[in-house]
């Protein structure tokens, strides 16, 4: 009997890309059966991942949480590794698929082919970029992801989504070539695609070796923050994603988190305390440029009058609040990073799922699912698009009460998810070391604490805003339609916010020991590298 | 057999394209060889390209002779008329022969060689009128080229029955 | 020849980002293809350049790098190539389809003054 | 115990949420139940508070970061919760009369218990943090209570202004709190109580002292964020007289306090807090007597009286902080007694406008006579509680604190304001009472209900009886108060209602003969019943307030939004050029980067001019791109063409191989959109040009060649470097051994590296379907929906000549490079074939033969047309996809069953009878899956795109034939 | 001797061929029509071919070989879609 | 591996000569394309290349390699073969696509005949 459970790793990438090779073939009508087997197969992979979080980093043994593909060991072949980290963006990204998923299935799949296979790729192109421990694999996965977001963001076609594609598209593809021309200097120089091994050659390299990694790793550095959001290079998002259809936003809240894992990654591993000179490097510019992107999320908040962009400038804020945090190099603000990451995806792909339902009982529905109509104009499917959905009377109280729950959330105001992140964040930078002396508090710090404020504060009053004009000043707009299946997400979303909320003390304390395995590059190193191959070549 | 091989000539024709591209004549090679081209012919058979019988194969080894021969010829003067070795301008023009052969891969073969022959272009056939149009580089050659034509047609009318 | 093919890449990256800049869809299309030319042959030429040195071994050889050119950028390429030519396809698609849906090729779905 | 001050009030919300929302009376009976408890659970808690002990719960909340759910109650956390409950109790009463049967009653009381609960959380934190928590809750609550009327546009203006300032007010104090653990180590309540000097002495007091103070006065609504105030008085009267008089407005003088042994005492706190209590102090009095709105004077009355604790807070002394607890529970009695009654005019006549409303004695007399007294005791008339804490705050004022202009000028202040309190108290009383029966009131007026008027008569009762004999009443609870605050410090003092004649005694009757004067010198003016002050009528705190939240919020932000945003792709496209050059060079830049020595010794001619092309090709093809698009395709195709020979040329045939069929389907892919692009204009002379894109030309030539540039250096560098020791002799070493293959290449796509590959068919195929999916939904644009000039050119004739049928001109077009097509399909697929078998060994593999298969198709969809291909041949190719996905993953998964990971790769060479020696690595398994999936995505791709021009005509058609049926 | 004699004249006949590319080249930059851009690249095509075999030749490798086999097999797709497009402004009807 | 230094003399020189007369053919028609005047008689120009190009220098790598590698198959056939069969379908192509653009434009230097509209025929 073979240990199959030494492939749970592998899962959370073959799963869905299998299932969705199934499904591709499957006819475009049978929807319901195609989105069941898809969630079947989400499902499984959020309980590898809830699995794969419980032990990680339970051994530290070497080879402990290492896949060798092929059985090639590390630095040769392509290694998946799992640490606290990465089972933990699984599980977020399985998370938020589960929740598009169920929520697409009243309505919105059938505003085009092929939704459910672009979903599960699109969940093993993001769970591979998290799980690989190789460079170029790592673009593979980017691909994948980005190329299932392309198709996602383009699902159900229109002007203004096939708009906001053409730019979305257009600017990630002259990114992967930045990524490219990163990965492949790093190679020339070190010859090396592994990052494990990358970071052990580094410090041992020639100066001219050194300053080809550092360019390498700087151009790298741009591919990651476009996809990060990072000001000026995410003007393209909050069309994007206030274009796309609630569902794929709602899983695009994930994708500038693979930007910012990336970074987190390279950072602390590649440019981590050991890696001699260029330790720290490029620290500088995402600070300036995490702090910039807070500051433009902010503005382009308040700007935002639909609640589309709004969410759109919040993920810019959530990015911006993260790579200013790393950039300020404090190691006491990692932990909190993350849970601030868990927590305000999680939120914002909540968001996304409820602005629709919010807006459905004024108008923007109906333009949507004119598109939908006139779609199929070869394929005669007489599909009937029978109106989904009862008006119920509580449904007011309950979206009212779920937009409120967002809105608390966003703003980071207490006692939510949004307002414990907030706090670990600043915890983290004005924390006193319990040994040896305090830092002081920079101007940069302070500067990083305003934004932070004032950012909740403009988020807090751009919903509140939109939250008044919506629910309390509306002429009698007609109470939305909703089916359980669309609000359910959304409730299970927050609530997973609300329980992180009061389950913030175990949640720190995994975000602490991940903090904690980030900080020690070395370890990660022996981990990869010491890996025995199967079979005991 | 005509099952197995419902085109007997292309099978022959991709045997022996396998062979020359796996270099080898090894049985195994062979065999491969075969099974793929059955299964390529069989595949064939959907497309229904026209099939044609050839036959008598001391006329086709001739008139591929002569034709290799008017190749020859043809790319010596046409690099000549190039490089102006004439010391005059060229007279190029349209030529209009009546042509009349039915046989689509016989024309086929004949806009290869007319195409393959330097100055002579092969431009467009009408099947009504059975006339075909090309373009020669040199027009003094013009008659020689009818001729030659006229030659090619009594050749392929044979070879193609 | 590492010189040619420098000043190769340099050219075509010139051209490919200069059309990147244009206005017309068209014209970002083909920036992007010669752009994905560049940046294969980059890669390529991270691995060094090597004349009739093919990672091709003998039956039943052993390799090494004296002989062999460094197969692992040539790799990297192959699977640049083929992700290249599927966006290039899909930027394709989406233009064609931006163009149905606002009746113009520019980039940003309406005519801008000035381009 | 402790937990049930939270449990209960915001379970009790959770449950009320569900009451029908008929039952006003049981709602309510329920939340006064509620509120009773927690009453009686504070009761019932004396005893161990008064003797001295604090009361402590924990929880561990985020232990890791110093957050607990600690709670704490002393003896002022008693006081506090114990008007909290009380109050409470009679605003439920209040309520549940007050409220019409129309209005959500459920959610009222729902959202007042969920108050309830973060006021007693507030002064029930032993965490800062936790604090700033039911901080911040009770802004959010306050906010959905002040808008509990939201149809009404003032409601949600008041509830919009009320979060707004209080919940920045909350944040800034989180910020200070924050410091205040920092500086203490914990933020535990106990800690920091313990830590005044460390507080006191760091460098961070004064930014701590600004922020906690910035939280606490915009809570409590003092001068300059007194504003929001008077606009919540839009909520229902209950809310009013709960949150803002007893209750949430206190919040920010309960902080000050409770962190006034650690924090005052300094110049900074006298200055900061002084200034602002007692600028409120006589602004908010001054104010409220020119109000014409019941709600709106006793609004401001709170905003100075609130003024005037913090004036005691400021001062630092032991007795002044005796004098500001006092106060606050007097204050909380008279004030919410007040509201309540201002809420039964309200409620019984339909206006609460003072100049429509006169002479209501005769027919209200009771509620006329508590509101009165209450009136007297906020006043400060003698024998009532407001005398008795203003006594003290007269005699604090004339105390030398610190010798400063501030500490100077507060007796008189303090009088000034005592005397406008006077005045707006006998206005109240005066303008609504007595004087002409009143006419035109929306309702007749008359006693309220019995039960209505029963907490005003309660709380009235306690003004006098606290105002008649202090010590026996509130004395203890005072002490007890007092003393969890001072410890030691606890001052000596008396509660006596007579002091004999003191400098106090002559202030207050100062105020009060002064009050009275000022009321009958004013009353003209007040009778012309113009809204708001003289002078300070046009300082609109509210207006300004929103007109810099809307000036900051909205115009600004979408104009710094646009300005520093864009929606248009090209300044994208630039900025990421710019960044990605910056960020590349600055590295090279500082490491001393120097050019490496030209080798131009050992150029191959050939090879040079190869590239020459090449270049020109490039180059071209961007020149060209604009006006002659073919001409750019062509160009392109030959720097791709070169490409491939360099490939060939530096060793890399596999390389070659693809680059050359991508090439080919690439061109045929461009071909086909083509069609669908507008029709080209002229290219316009150079003159022509403007200025402006000539010097958008320049700039972005000078990009594209510092790029170039750059990427030619970087290039040239690396490649004139010795190589460093790489991975790949691992691979050069173990391709044949290990991966049973001879090209090195192909053993890594489909071996050491084959997970890239499954990523790449991966991409491959998502392409594909988004391509799929996408033309499903092609429009075309009108003018390239009919066929194409030529296509058009040709029909007609062909139509035009009787001896010519339709389509002859395509027929005869293609007769005969058709045939030769035709036969090229098996040749293609021989060719696939041997690409794909060959691939391990030698260039070639799964990747090149899909795609060299998949040009055999093209090559005969463009030699007979959609339809004469899709009639002969069945074409599936997504399911060709899936298959191939599905094979390179099952191929994958096979070497679990022999215990290896994913992908694992069993090469051998089996030999077959015949056949001979043949690979069997399961890799070649894989690379049929590749072979499979590429196939039928670039199939699916190309045809998809083909599809359009048979489909868009009759979609067209059908358009057109729709059309028609409608007009007739 | 024979070395240098047969190094030369490879290095000659490359270099003619890639001249014969250049003139190719100059055609499609030329024009004037499109048909004549076409034809220099079928031209190209056929002399990238000849350069491949006479770089195998060069290399005395066999390897090479497939690169040149293809562009004569598949390698006039591209040239006759261009053409078809010329001729029906489609590719594929 | 061999090298092309290990060919005798006896087959260098004629793989040599065939080798750079093959490409001498091939230049000759690029030349071809540059110096022709027109349309159609540039579309002779690249057959040179396709036929005596093509031959010869397969011709010179069937003999080098027959000689280096002492075999005796020859798939340069192949390559002179598809030439042979495939450029036909291009020029035809090209030649009719052109032969219609110019009737349509210059109806006058071109033959016109039934099978193809020109101006006067579609007006
Ligand atoms: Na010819
Ligand atoms: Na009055």
């Amino acid at each position: 009997m073979t240990d199959w459970l030494q492939h749970l790793p592998v899962l959370p990438i073959l799963v869905p890309l299998a299932v969705a090779a199934a499904l591709i073939p499957i006819d475009e009508r049978e929807r319901t059966l195609k989105g069941s087997i898809g969630f079947t197969s989400t499902v499984i992979v959020f309980v590898v991942a809830v699995i794969l979080m419980a032990t990680a980093g339970e051994e530290t043994l070497p080879g402990a949480g290492v896949y060798q593909l092929g059985n090639w060991p590390a630095p040769f072949g392509i290694v998946l590794v799992v640490d606290r980290l990465s089972a933990l963006m699984l599980c977020l990204t399985s998370g938020l698929a589960l929740a598009a998923q169920v929520y697409s299935m009243a309505r919105w799949h059938t505003a085009g082919h092929h939704f459910h296979s672009l979903l599960q790729l699109l969940v093993a192109g993001v769970n591979g970029a998290f799980l690989t421990g190789d460079l170029f694999n790592l673009f593979v996965f980017f691909e994948v992801m980005l190329a299932a977001s392309y198709g996602l963001l383009l699902h159900g076609s229109g002007p203004l989504r096939v708009k906001a594609g053409l730019h979305y598209i257009a600017i990630n593809l002259a990114a992967s070539s930045l990524f490219l021309v990163g990965v492949s200097l790093i190679y020339g120089a070190t010859g090396t695609l592994n990052m494990a091994d990358l970071s052990t050659r580094l410090a041992a390299l020639a100066p001219e070796g050194r300053m080809l990694v550092e360019t390498g790793a700087a151009v790298l550095g741009i591919a990651f923050l476009v996809k990060a959001g990072m000001w000026p290079l995410s003007f393209w998002l909050p069309t994007a994603y206030a274009a796309a259809t609630p569902p794929v936003a709602a899983i695009f809240a994930v994708l500038t988190k693979v930007g910012i894992y990336v970074i987190i990654r390279l950072n602390l591993l590649v440019f981590g305390t050991a890696a001699g000179a260029s330790a720290g490097f490029g620290q500088s510019w995402l600070l300036a440029g995490g702090m910039a992107t807070i500051a433009f999320g902010a503005v382009g908040v308040l700007a935002s009058q639909a609640m589309g962009r709004l969410a759109g400038y919040s993920v810019l804020v959530s990015s911006g609040t993260l790579l200013a945090a790393i950039g300020l190099g404090h190691q006491e603000m990692i932990a909190g990073a993350l849970f601030y990451l868990v927590s305000s995806t999680l939120t914002i792909a909540a968001f996304f799922l409820l602005i629709e339902l919010v807006e459905r009982g004024r108008d923007a529905a109906a333009d949507v699912l004119a598109v939908t109509m006139e779609a199929y104009g070869d394929f005669d499917e007489n599909e009937e698009e029978e109106e989904v959905g009862v008006a119920i009377p509580g449904t007011m109280a309950v979206l009212g009460l779920c937009f409120s729950l967002c809105a608390v959330l966003l703003s980071g105001l207490p006692p939510l998810s949004g307002f414990i992140a907030k706090f670990t964040l600043l915890h983290g930078l004005f924390d006193v070391p319990t040994a040896g002396q305090a830092r002081t508090i920079s101007a940069a710090d302070w500067t990083y604490v305003a934004l932070v404020i004032l950012s909740g504060l403009a988020a807090m009053i751009a919903m509140n805003r939109i939250g008044i004009r919506t629910f309390w000043a509306s002429i009698e707009g007609t109470i939305p339609r909703v089916v359980v299946i669309e609000i359910t997400p959304v409730v299970v979303l927050l609530a997973a916010c609300v329980f992180l909320s009061f389950q913030a003390g175990p949640a720190m304390r995994y975000m602490q020991a991940t903090a904690d395995d980030l900080l020690n590059p070395a370890g990660y190193g022996e981990r990869v590298l010491s890996a025995p191959r199967a079979g005991g070549q | 057999m005509r099952a197995w091989f419902p085109y007997p000539l292309l099978s022959t024709a991709l045997v022996l394209m396998w062979l020359l591209l796996n270099q080898s004549v090894a049985l195994g090679t062979l065999l491969v060889g075969l099974v793929l081209s059955m299964v390529l012919a069989w595949v064939a058979v959907k497309l229904r390209p026209t099939r044609s019988h050839l036959n008598r194969l001391r006329r086709i080894a001739s008139f591929g002779l002569r034709v290799s021969i008017d190749i020859l010829r043809s790319n010596i003067a046409v690099a000549g008329i190039i490089l102006g070795t004439r010391g005059q301008p060229v007279r190029s023009g349209f030529v209009s022969v009546d042509f009349d052969v039915e046989d689509e891969n016989a024309l086929a073969l004949l806009a290869c060689i007319l195409t393959a022959t330097p100055g002579t272009a092969w431009l467009e056939y009408d099947r009504r009128k059975k006339k075909l149009l090309f373009h020669i580089l040199d027009l003094e050659n013009e008659i020689a080229w009818r001729r030659t034509l006229d030659r090619y047609e009594a050749a392929l009318k044979e070879i193609f029955q | 020849m590492e010189l040619i093919l420098s000043a190769g890449i340099g050219a075509l990256t010139a051209s490919g980002v200069y059309l990147l800049l244009r206005p017309r869809t068209y014209q970002v299309v083909i920036g992007l293809s010669l752009l994905s030319y560049a940046v294969n042959l980059f890669i390529f030429g991270m691995g060094r350049l090597r004349v009739n040195a093919p990672p091709i071994l003998e039956p039943g050889g052993v390799g090494d790098l004296a002989h062999h050119a460094d197969p692992i950028p040539q790799a990297l390429v192959l699977t640049a190539i083929v992700i290249g030519f599927a966006m290039t396809a899909l930027f394709l698609v989406v233009l064609l389809a931006s163009r149905g849906f606002t009746g113009t090729d520019h980039v940003d779905g309406r005519e801008q003054r000035g381009d | 115990m402790l937990p049930v001050f939270l449990f209960a009030p915001f379970g009790g919300s959770l449950i009320a949420i569900f009451f029908p929302s008929d039952q006003r009376g049981a709602t309510a009976w329920f939340a006064g139940a509620i509120a009773l408890v927690c009453f009686l659970a504070t009761a019932g808690l004396y005893p161990f508070v008064a003797a001295g002990n604090v009361l402590r719960y924990q929880l561990e909340w985020v232990p890791q970061l110093g957050l607990s759910v600690s709670l704490r109650m002393d003896g002022f956390a008693w006081l506090f919760s114990a008007l909290i409950t009380a109050i409470g109790v009679l605003v439920v009463l209040y309520a549940r009369y007050y409220l019409n049967a129309e209005d959500p009653v459920p959610r009222f009381f729902a959202l007042f218990l969920s108050f309830m609960g973060s006021m007693l959380g507030i002064v029930l934190s032993g965490n800062l943090i936790l604090l700033a928590v039911f901080w911040e809750l009770t802004s959010i609550v306050s906010f959905l209570l002040i808008g509990y009327w939201h149809h009404n546009a003032h409601a949600r203006d008041g509830a919009r202004m009320a979060l707004t300032m209080t919940g920045m007010g909350g944040l800034a104090l989180l910020v200070g709190l924050l410091l205040i653990g920092r500086v203490v180590g914990s933020y535990e309540l106990d800690a920091v109580l313990a830590s005044g000097d460390a507080i006191r002495n760091d460098s961070l007091y004064v930014p701590i002292l600004v922020l906690v103070l910035f939280g606490a006065l915009t809570k409590s609504a003092q001068f300059p964020f007194h504003f929001w105030l008077p606009h919540a008085m839009a909520a229902p009267t209950p809310v009013s007289a709960y949150l803002h008089s007893a209750t949430m407005v206190k919040a920010g003088v309960f902080l000050l306090a409770r962190l006034w042994p650690v924090m005052a005492g300094t110049e900074a706190w006298f200055w900061l807090v002084g200034l602002a209590g007692l600028a409120t102090l006589v602004l908010g009095a001054y104010f409220a007597i020119f109000q014409q709105d019941l709600k709106g004077l006793l609004a401001y009355s709170t905003i100075s009286h609130l003024g005037l604790i913090t004036t005691l807070l400021s001062l630092g002394s032991p007795l002044a902080a005796v004098a500001a607890i006092f106060h606050i529970v007097n204050h909380a009695t008279f004030k919410a007694s007040l509201f309540m009654a201002a809420g039964i005019i309200d409620h019984e006549t339909g206006t609460r406008d003072m100049r429509r409303l006169s002479g209501l004695f005769q027919y209200m007399p009771i509620t006329a006579t508590l509101a009165m007294v209450a009136s007297a005791a906020m006043a400060g008339v003698p024998l009532l509680n407001g005398f008795l804490s203003k006594e003290m705050f007269f005699a604090e004022a004339i105390e030398t604190h610190l010798v400063n202009i501030l500490d100077t000028i507060t007796p008189y202040v303090a009088t000034i304001a005592g005397m406008f309190a006077v005045t707006y108290s006998l206005r109240f009383i005066h303008s609504v009472f007595y004087g002409v029966p009143p006419s035109d009131l929306p309702k007749k007026p008359h006693e309220p209900p019995r039960w209505m008027r029963a907490p005003v008569e309660f709380l009235v009762l306690a003004c006098l009886v606290v105002g008649i004999l202090p010590g026996r009443t509130i004395g203890p609870f005072l002490h007890t108060a007092v003393a969890s605050i001072l410890g030691d410090r606890t001052p000596h003092y008396s509660l006596a209602v007579w002091h004999g004649w003191n400098v106090p005694m002559i202030m207050s009757f100062v105020a009060l003969s002064g009050g009275v004067g000022l009321y009958f010198l004013m009353r003209s003016y007040l009778a012309t019943g113009i809204e708001g002050p003289p002078v300070f009528r046009l300082l609109k705190g509210q207006r300004i307030f929103e007109r810099v939240l809307v000036t900051l919020s909205w115009k600004w932000a979408r104009s710094i939004e646009q300005g520093l945003g864009t929606r248009r792709l090209q300044p994208q496209m630039l900025l990421l050029i710019i960044l990605a050059l910056t960020a590349g060079a600055l590295p090279l830049l500082a490491h001393g980067f120097e050019l490496p020595p030209l080798v131009i010794r050992g150029i191959d001619p050939a090879f040079a001019l190869l590239w020459t092309i090449g270049i020109a090709c490039a180059v071209g093809s961007a020149l060209q791109a604009k006006f002659h698009r073919l001409a750019a395709l062509v160009l392109l195709g030959g720097a791709g063409l070169v490409t491939c020979l360099t490939f060939v040329w530096l060793s890399a045939p596999d390389l070659a191989v693809t680059q050359l069929l991508v090439e080919i389907v690439t061109t045929v892919l461009i071909l086909l959109g083509l069609r669908w692009l507008p029709k080209r204009i002229k290219e316009p002379e150079r003159e022509d040009i403007p200025m402006r894109t000539r010097f958008r030309r320049l700039r972005d030539f000078l990009l594209a060649a510092l790029a170039g540039g750059g990427m030619t250096l970087l290039a040239y560098t690396v490649m004139t470097q010795p190589a460093s020791e790489t991975i790949a002799s691992y691979f050069l070493e173990r391709a044949y051994s290990e991966g049973g293959g001879t090209n090195v290449v192909n053993v890594i796509l489909v071996d050491f590296r084959g997970f890239d590959t499954l990523g790449e068919i991966a991409v491959l195929s998502i392409v594909a379907l988004t391509v799929f999916a996408l033309l499903l939904r092609f429009r075309p644009q009108a003018d390239s929906l009919e066929a194409p000039e030529q296509q058009r050119l040709q029909n007609a004739f062909d139509a035009g000549h009787p001896d010519r049928a339709a389509g002859d001109s395509i027929a005869e077009y293609l007769h005969i490079p058709s045939a030769i097509m035709r036969w090229m399909f098996p040749v293609t697929a021989m060719l696939a074939a041997y690409l794909f078998l060959r691939g391990h060994d030698l260039p070639g593999g799964g990747f090149a033969a899909g795609i060299a298969m998949s040009i055999g198709f093209i090559l005969q969809y463009m030699s007979g047309g959609t339809r004469w291909v899709e009639e002969r041949l069945r074409i599936h190719p997504l399911r060709w996809m899936s298959i191939g996905l599905l094979v390179a993953v099952a191929t994958g998964v096979g070497s679990w069953l022999f215990g290896y990971p994913f992908l694992t790769s069993h090469s051998q060479h089996a030999t077959v009878p015949v056949i001979g020696k043949v690979p069997l690595a399961s890799a070649i398994l894989f690379d049929l899956g590749v072979f499979s999936l590429v196939l039928g995505a670039t199939v699916l791709m190309l045809i998809a795109i083909a599809h359009q021009s048979v489909r868009a005509p009759r979609a067209h058609a059908r358009g057109a034939r729709a059309e028609k049926e409608a007009a007739q | 001797m024979t070395e240098l004699a047969i190094l030369w004249s490879i290095l000659l006949a490359q270099v003619m061929l890639s001249l014969a590319m250049a003139f190719a080249l100059y055609r499609i930059v030329k024009g004037p029509r499109a048909q004549d851009r076409i034809l220099g690249l079928d031209t190209l095509y056929i002399n990238a071919m000849l350069m491949l075999i006479a770089f195998g030749i060069r290399t005395a490798n066999t390897i090479y070989f497939e690169t040149g086999l293809l562009i004569a097999v598949i390698g006039f797709v591209s040239s006759i879609a261009l053409a078809k497009f010329l001729m029906r402004g489609e590719v594929i009807e | 591996m061999s090298h092309l230094t290990d060919l005798p003399s006896w087959a260098a020189i004629p793989v040599c000569m065939l080798l750079l007369l093959g490409a001498a053919m091939t230049l000759i028609g690029s030349i071809g394309l540059i110096r022709l005047p027109s349309f159609y008689d540039r579309l002779h120009a690249p057959t040179i290349a396709t036929s005596g190009g093509t031959v010869l220098i397969c011709l010179a790598s069937m003999l080098c390699f027959a000689v280096l590698q002492s075999r005796w198959i020859f798939h340069e056939l192949l390559i002179i073969f598809f030439i042979t069969v495939t450029t036909p379908v291009t020029l035809m192509l090209l030649g009719q696509a052109a032969l219609y653009r110019n009737r349509l434009e210059k109806p006058r230097d071109v033959p016109q005949t039934p099978g193809r509209p020109s101006k006067e025929d579609s007006q």
